[in-house]
């Protein structure tokens, strides 16, 4: 098989799959078999301060193509989790830790706690757009995340990588705004905000009537984000919407990202898309004469701008 | 196109009890499920949990201890009111051997009672453990006389039939009755001394287990049981892999992903 | 058949249903033709005061569930456009106008010209996601929203609709804005901006790079949108973002909106779309008592906040 | 599934010229299509245009004239460079008749030449007209003559064959053939003119028209043609539909959509 590993802020990935924090990672034992079933790297469930059992049911919602979630962050807390985070790691893949926090200061914090009990990485929720308090609002503000950036930064010893809404203007400005912070790399995207209604119920569906759309619905959105982001910042973008197929992954890595993560994609083709992925990539990269996912890496960019 | 693909509304027929605590609500709509398969039933405004098909086909109905403000709103829908229905998920009963044993703990005869009608339109030998609290309790006794099965009755309390777990009346059967396959869905406590019973004679058994669901479709780990999800690769699980499940009768998550005790 | 006719800002609709600006309607004879086929009402293409060519093609990527365009406001002016409308408006059914410009009085200037042409009212386009200049960066940008929306109604003396972006943080907030500085509508939502990558070819699909996705992909982020501006406005809000069947229509008009637009829908259905979504919304309103479109409006609402 | 459902990136495998201006491309790639119907064509970072398809099948393929920016690239394009080729997109022509008279003007034979194909394949009697400005021009004579169609030949400067318009020398046939429906491809003022002559005839025909397409699925309007698309409901139109045509041979839309003379 054609050489498919890379290499992400000093993090050694057997291939460009993450899984997407929120998927199948809130226990040690899944994503020790997510690791199994192929994947490069896994990004934990975004963990607080403190256990949260998340928003009422219905929290999911199937769409012919994408869901609609609004889980609402339910997690143990950071103190339980550690031991999840440790556990994981013996999977052999570098394990990402995702966190949330409603300030700047919890943000950093849960980051050191998350480095201490042993993430790889750390990744910063700053854009869960169904959980009030948590994301949207200050994930939209350059300067909170800005700031976010540079105290998780200073609270770490790991890489730390800002994860973006693309509910907003300007996603460009939001990941210039964590590169000055310090962020060593940018994730795009996060949901996109919306709803649905059951129109014989009159009402919407979900528990917390809004909630996050993801899935191939999304990932025009998800590969014009990593584009601009791209020619906005040095640091490297870890692109995720969407990604289904090989050719999802291609197209964000042409795109601009060095790195793809999968969520929905475990619902629609099961946890073995990992490597069925990997193999479409590899299949790709042969049949089109590309030796490292490197030569791919932002191609789309060239000769037009 | 992007639809609601997967929840579909469907109205009240018949919303009816079975025992003081338990009511079976039958919606007009048709939904074919392997008996222990589940769905996701939604109470508009209320809640979403998942629910055993306990009347496969058309007509369709499941059948609910009423527990919480999620069951409690459903067993107050009048007839012409909408439930919210999404599956049939995971993977159901497979039948198995002709001499089936099955073992129904409380409302765990939800998905065992179809499963009996099944195996007895196949003609196989069916003995079938009725287990509960009390008398009262009993669920689904005539509906599986009718379709045929030596029912046998197991009380806590020895209201009627046997005295005792419906575990221990099923151990007794193991031998006597001479199953060739097993089958059983109840409280987890009475499952784990069923496996322990079933693997020391060496007859192959499935059970049916719960956990806390959320998404009900395999992606939010909520139900994880030892890295495996019992919403997607459950809820039935044959008994090699029952065997293998640390945490079976020991501990689950809550809804905010921490350990309990089962 | 249930009676389907709503009145939205005193225009007099037959049925709920519009067709989008942007599809079809660049010349009468097309939005005859669209009038005919059942639609209640007709926005214009989106038109400016100097002919444009738009963006070199490809200028529509096909998906499986939606289309991304970047068309790039082709029309020929304001000027050779008054013929259209005129011509149009034979058809019995209301014609709005549909106008974009660089600035705020230049998108006065079109108003006031398009109600001169004999436009029932006009839609301020604020929000197209891919033409430089025009629309994503003034419509993102609730001042500058506002005063398009004063300059305009001084402009014209027949109703105003502000189309908002959803491509911004806050959709809301232009709403608020949009009924400060006086318009009698708010239209949501435009396209989200999008990209489509050929792996193949590596690089961007469309003559623009960017587009602006559509269609049912989009129609979460739609619906949440209404939603939304229902609960912060007064004035009506019209929906659009999906709508290919009648029960899309009745959801969007749950979340609040009195009528709704179809673009994308038209390729997915034909122009016979139009009279088959109607046939769908009376069909649900018989099957669950509703005897007007007006009972059904907002009903996502009650009993939750 | 969102994918591209629309864009296949195929192949050049021959590249090659038909006469000074006019080439043929061959794509490695199976595009079954009713001659008549097109195909929008990428030259990606370049242009995307149409272009009827004049090899159906299996290496299929287009001959275009190299006109512009688009079409010079596509010319340039050596074999295994990619081509980005959606559709098969419109009506093409439906074969009626048993004695056919075909009219290709120019680059209009692309289209009629594989309706050639399939007529006699049919084994139906076809008189073809191949016009062209002079004799180095003619397009497809060797293809239609071994196909078994009676080939006549008009050049506008009498290099070969008759001398004068297709649309004259495709009147005198309509007379002294006989031909019961006739096809047409090609200019529009020669299209105007055998609409005309097929008329007072009372022969039924069909012809292929050309309009500026953008989106080739029938959403833009660039192709509007008294609110009718070209890409959907045409390119091919029969005669009925044709003499309708307000704007048929007098104006269509520039890429503004300014109406200009044709
Ligand atoms: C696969 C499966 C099949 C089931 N089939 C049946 C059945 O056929 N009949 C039946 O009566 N019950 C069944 N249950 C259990 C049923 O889901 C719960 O009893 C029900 O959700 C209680 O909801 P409530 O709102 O009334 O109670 P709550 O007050 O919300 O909770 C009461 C208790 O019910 C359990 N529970 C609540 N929500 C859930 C949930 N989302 N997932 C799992 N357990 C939950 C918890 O133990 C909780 O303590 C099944 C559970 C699973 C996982
Ligand atoms: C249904 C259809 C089928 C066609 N089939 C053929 C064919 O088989 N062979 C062939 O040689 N030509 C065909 N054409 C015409 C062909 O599309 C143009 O010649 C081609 O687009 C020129 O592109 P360019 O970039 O080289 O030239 P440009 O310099 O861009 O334009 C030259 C001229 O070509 C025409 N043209 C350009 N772009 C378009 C467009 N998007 N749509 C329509 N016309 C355009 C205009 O008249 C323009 O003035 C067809 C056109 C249509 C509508
Ligand atoms: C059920 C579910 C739960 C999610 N939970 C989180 C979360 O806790 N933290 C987070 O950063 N993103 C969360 N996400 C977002 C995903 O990580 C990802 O950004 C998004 O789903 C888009 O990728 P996809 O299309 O591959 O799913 C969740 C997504 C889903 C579907
Ligand atoms: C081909 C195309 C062209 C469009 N042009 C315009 C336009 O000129 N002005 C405008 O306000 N919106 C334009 N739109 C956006 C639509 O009016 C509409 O807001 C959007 O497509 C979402 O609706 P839909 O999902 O029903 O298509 C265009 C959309 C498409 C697909
Ligand atoms: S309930 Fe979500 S993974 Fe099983
Ligand atoms: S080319 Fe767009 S409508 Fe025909």
């Amino acid at each position: 098989m054609t050489d498919i590993s890379v290499e992400v802020c000093g993090l050694r990935l057997r291939n460009p799959t993450m899984l997407a924090s929120g998927v199948l990672d809130e226990t040690a034992r899944s994503m020790l078999a997510v690791a199994k079933s192929g994947a490069g790297a896994i990004v934990t469930k975004s963990i607080g301060i403190e256990p949260r059992s998340g928003h009422p049911n219905p929290s999911v919602v199937e769409l012919e193509d994408g869901l609609l979630n609004a889980m609402g962050l339910p997690n143990p807390g950071i103190d339980l989790f550690s031991k999840e985070v440790k556990e994981a790691r013996k999977g052999g893949v570098p394990i990402i830790g995702s966190v949330f926090g409603g300030t700047e200061e919890e943000i950093a914090e849960l980051a050191g706690m998350m480095a201490e009990a042993g993430a790889d990485a750390v990744e910063l929720n700053l854009s869960c757009p169904h959980a009030k308090g948590y994301g949207a609002e200050l994930g939209s503000s350059p300067e909170r995340v800005e700031t976010s950036c540079r105290l998780a930064k200073r609270a770490c010893g790991v890489p730390v990588f800002a994860k973006l809404t693309p509910n907003t203007s300007y996603i460009a400005e939001l990941a210039k705004a964590a590169e000055r912070g310090g962020a060593d790399a940018v994730v795009a995207i996060n949901t996109l905000k919306g709803m649905a209604i059951d129109p014989e119920a009159g009402m919407p569906i979900l528990g917390n009537r809004f909630g996050g759309l993801s899935g191939p619905a999304i990932k025009p959105v998800g590969i014009r984000c990593v584009y601009e982001i791209y020619e906005s910042v040095e640091i490297p973008v870890i692109g995720v919407g969407g990604v289904t197929t090989g050719r999802d992954a291609v197209e964000y890595i042409m795109a601009g990202a060095q790195a793809v993560q999968l969520g929905t994609a475990v619902w629609i083709r099961g946890e073995k898309v990992f490597r069925e992925v990997c193999r479409e990539i590899s299949q790709f990269m042969k049949e089109n004469g590309y030796d490292s996912v490197k030569e791919m890496l932002g191609v789309a960019h060239s000769g037009r701008h | 196109m992007l639809t609601l693909a997967g929840i579909r509304l469907l109205s009240v027929r018949k919303n009816s009890s079975e025992t003081a605590s338990v009511k079976t609500v039958r919606l007009g709509g048709e939904l074919e499920a392997v008996p222990g398969q589940f769905v996701m039933v939604w109470v508009p405004g209320k809640d979403e949990f998942p629910m055993s098909v306990s009347y496969p086909g058309s007509n369709f109905g499941i059948t609910y201890q009423v527990l919480g403000e999620g069951t409690r709103a459903l067993a107050e829908m009048a007839n012409g009111k909408k439930v919210g229905i999404r599956g049939p998920y995971g993977r159901g009963f497979s039948i198995k051997g002709r001499k089936l044993l099955m073992i129904g703990g409380g409302v765990g005869m939800a998905p065992i009672a179809p499963l009996v009608d099944i195996a007895r339109a196949k003609r196989l030998s069916v003995d079938l453990v009725i287990g509960a609290k009390t008398s009262d309790d009993l669920l689904f006794e005539r509906r599986a006389t009718r379709a045929g099965a030596k029912v046998h009755i197991s009380t806590d309390d020895g209201t009627k039939g046997f005295k005792g777990f419906a575990s221990e009346l099923a151990t007794e059967l193991l031998d006597s009755a001479g199953p060739d396959h097993v089958f059983a869905c109840g409280p987890e406590k009475m499952i784990v001394k069923i496996v322990a019973a079933a693997s020391r004679r060496k007859i192959p058994m499935q059970a049916s287990l719960e956990r806390h669901m959320k998404c009900g479709i395999g992606i939010c780990d909520s139900c994880a049981l030892d890295g495996v999800h019992v919403c997607k690769e459950g809820p039935v699980f044959p008994l090699e892999e029952l065997r293998k499940f640390g945490d079976l009768g020991v501990t689950k998550l809550d809804p905010a992903g921490r350990r309990v005790p089962v």
